[in-house]
Order: C-alpha cells, then structure tokens, then sequence
C-alpha cells in the first residue's frame, strides 16, 4: 500500500527513505527523486494549488498503477500545496524493490504521470509583484505518454 | 449540483465553487460549459477560453462529451502543471 | 566536479542531497538510487573487495560520463567496501539538474555502469559460515549495454 | 612488474600482490597469464578458469592480446559484481 501524502509542510527524504527499509532485508533498491522550486526568470516564489479530495484519488490511483506494472516493496508520493521558495522542494517520490530497475523505472513514471494526472496548479509570483500561471508543457505529455498502454 | 474552479478558472469567474441545479437542457459537460458562461462577465471571460479548459466529473478527469446528473460534483480548471 | 567516493562507513543521503542543492537555485530535480544488501538465500553478510586506486579513477570516469551525456548541475557515488549486513546501504548515487529527465536519466545511467565498469567484488557469508563469490549476471551486463554508444 | 590479484583469484593464488620481471617470450596478456599459470598449483588452479578471468593494465580494463611492458601494473580478477 502506497504512502500519499498532500500537505504544506515541507518533507524529509532521509526518514521517508526509512520507511520503506525499516525492518525489512528484501529490498535491493529505493529511486528517490525530488522536485525542486528552480528561480528561473526571476521567480520569487511559487503557489501550488489543488483539488482538495480529487489530488489525493489521483495520486493513490498513480501509485496503485506503478505497484501493479512493478514488483515493488514500497513506494511513496508526497507533494506539497501552498507558497513554497526557490531551492525548496516540492514533490518527492520513493519506489522501493528487490531489483534496482524496479525501482528506478516506478520512480520515473510515478513523476512523469503525476506531472500529467494529479490536479495540481502552479502559479509563479515575481519580484516586481507581477503573477503568471504555468502552463502546461507538450514535453510533459509526452513524458507521461511514454507509459501509456 | 456543485461545481468547482481552480487557478485562472477560478480567478476568472471570481468564485472558487458554487451551487446549481442541472438546467434541463443540458446533457454534457461541453453543455454545462456553455451554460456556464452566460451567468457573469467573469463566467465569460474563462468560459471564452473553452478549449484550454480541462473538467472533472465526481473527482475524475472528463472529456467534454461526458453525460451529468443532477448531483454531480463537476470541475473546471485548466491543464495540470504539478510535479 | 562530480564527487566520488570508496568508503567503509556508511553514508548519509540527506546530507548528500542537501550538498547538490546547497546556495544554488537552479536545481529542479535530484535522483537518487540506493543500492541495499538483501538477506537471499541465508546471507548474513557482504564483503566488498575493491581495487585501491583503480576504483576510484574508474567511478570519476563514469561520472564524468554522465557530466558530459547530460546537463547536470552535480553528481554524487559513494560506494562501500568491507562489510555489510543485510539492511544496510551499499552504493549511493545522486544526479541533480534543470530538469527531471536528465536527472533521472543520469542517475540510472550512473548505476547501471558501475555494475559492470568498476573493480568491485562481493563476497556473500551464510550463517553456517559458508561463503560464496557472487558472479556477474547477463542482465547487468544488458542494463550497462542500453547506455553504449 | 607489479602484479595483483582481486577476489577468487587472490584466493586461489594465494597471495594478493606479487613482483616479477616480465620474461622475454610474453609479450601480451593472454602470454602472462600463461607464464602466471606455471608459478605454483595455487597459480595453476587460479589461472586454469583463465576465460572467467578479466585483466586491468595500468588501472585500466584490457583485453587479452593487450601488449605488454616491463614497468606495468597488471591485475587480474573475476567479472565485477559491485553496485
């Protein structure tokens, strides 16, 4: 059963990593990966919005998906909402298994589908005050696309 | 029925959600969408940009051909960009 | 400058991720693979035998590699030598660019090659004192060959 | 020339590093192992697996007709199994 999580606060890889080994000596590998808040464009801050209920489904469906296509010992999503800061994390995502591509291929597509079917929404705010929605990226879609089927 | 709004959906229309019966002559989201877009200026101005609208229907994603009843609970909100 | 490192001592993965994105903004994603000892077959330890020297100049090579195949803004690989009980940490690597895929990417290019480019050796111990070397597989050799060329 | 020997192969050997002269009728690696062969039955039992044995000359990986000099360092070991 994966762990999903949806919060404010921001997360910590080294016990989330534990998690998924503790007490157990038939995992071979753990794929972590993290989102980070990039300053591009001068970019004070970003805002991350969601569908309260509806994210959540998404995000257990996704990783209910990656446990059924991989033989996975754990795997963990947690994304955070609300004003996070450059060179501030915003997502992160662990896929535990006995054999190392398990869990570096659940890794990749549990970030790469995310990216596409999670309903979250992504508002940078400037230092000049100025706001600006993200938009949707084709490159994204194709990311997820490579899983498809 | 309830329906909600999210990021420039949301800011457009004005409301994050409100509350509505199913009017009988419509069938579909794409319907409800039209529907939608007479009942304020903000309504209309997100609804203008009907294509880079993306919906959900009891907390899954849509296409516009999808049928609704009365009780659904029905989003709008443009294309994700979490991650 | 890749950092790269054979050490007996165990490794702290937060503190290796924090080093990638420390002071800088520009990171928007960070992999990370954790290789682990499992307890098949009765294992009651590993014993890493390394080549001093040698092993060092070839994992520089390897993450020199990834440095030139992909954009990164860092990349990290701590290997252990000695030995290891079944739960513990045996390799670390880490690969942090702008984006995700590179990251990613990078990240399993990294420990697919050094599975079959490094002088490292296990020796696996049983709990009735027996011992065995462990022999290379085909599909690690398979896993390294996805990245020639 | 500095010779070493990792894993199995430093077992049945015996010994983990050892110096010689690079005798005049070897003149690749493949030709050192076989002069390695005849130095002792640990050497002999090592060196009679000789197609699961892999070679580094000089830290570097090498194939079994790489030439050889006086001054190298050559290692000889099993596949590696790290990560």
């Amino acid at each position: 059963m994966a762990r999903v999580l949806v919060q404010e606060a921001c997360f910590d890889l080294a016990a989330e990593q534990a998690r998924l080994g503790e007490g157990r000596v038939d995992v071979g590998g753990i794929a972590a990966f993290t989102g980070l808040c990039r300053a591009d464009d001068g970019i004070a801050a970003l805002v991350l919005e969601h569908y309260p209920g509806m994210t959540e489904r998404a995000l257990e469906k996704i990783a209910a998906e990656a446990e059924s296509r991989w033989p996975l010992t754990g795997c963990t999503v947690i994304h955070r909402v609300g004003r996070i800061l450059p060179g501030e994390p915003i997502v992160l995502v662990l896929a535990a298994s006995r054999h190392r591509s398990a869990a570096l291929e659940a890794c990749a597509f549990l970030i790469d589908w995310l990216k596409t079917g999670a309903p979250f929404w992504k508002r940078e705010e400037f230092a000049d005050g100025g706001e600006r929605w993200v938009e949707a990226r084709a490159s994204d879609d194709a990311a997820a696309a490579r899983w498809a089927g | 029925m309830q329906i909600l709004y999210f990021a420039w959906v949301r800011q457009k229309v004005g409301l994050g959600q409100e509350t509505l019966e199913l009017p009988g002559d419509v069938a579909d989201v794409a319907g409800l969408m039209r529907h939608l877009a007479g009942r304020s200026p903000g309504h209309a101005a997100a609804f203008a940009q009907a294509k880079q609208i993306r919906a959900a229907v009891n907390q899954e994603f849509c296409a516009p051909n999808h049928p609704l009843r009365n009780g659904d609970e029905v989003a709008f909100f443009p294309p994700v960009t979490g991650g």
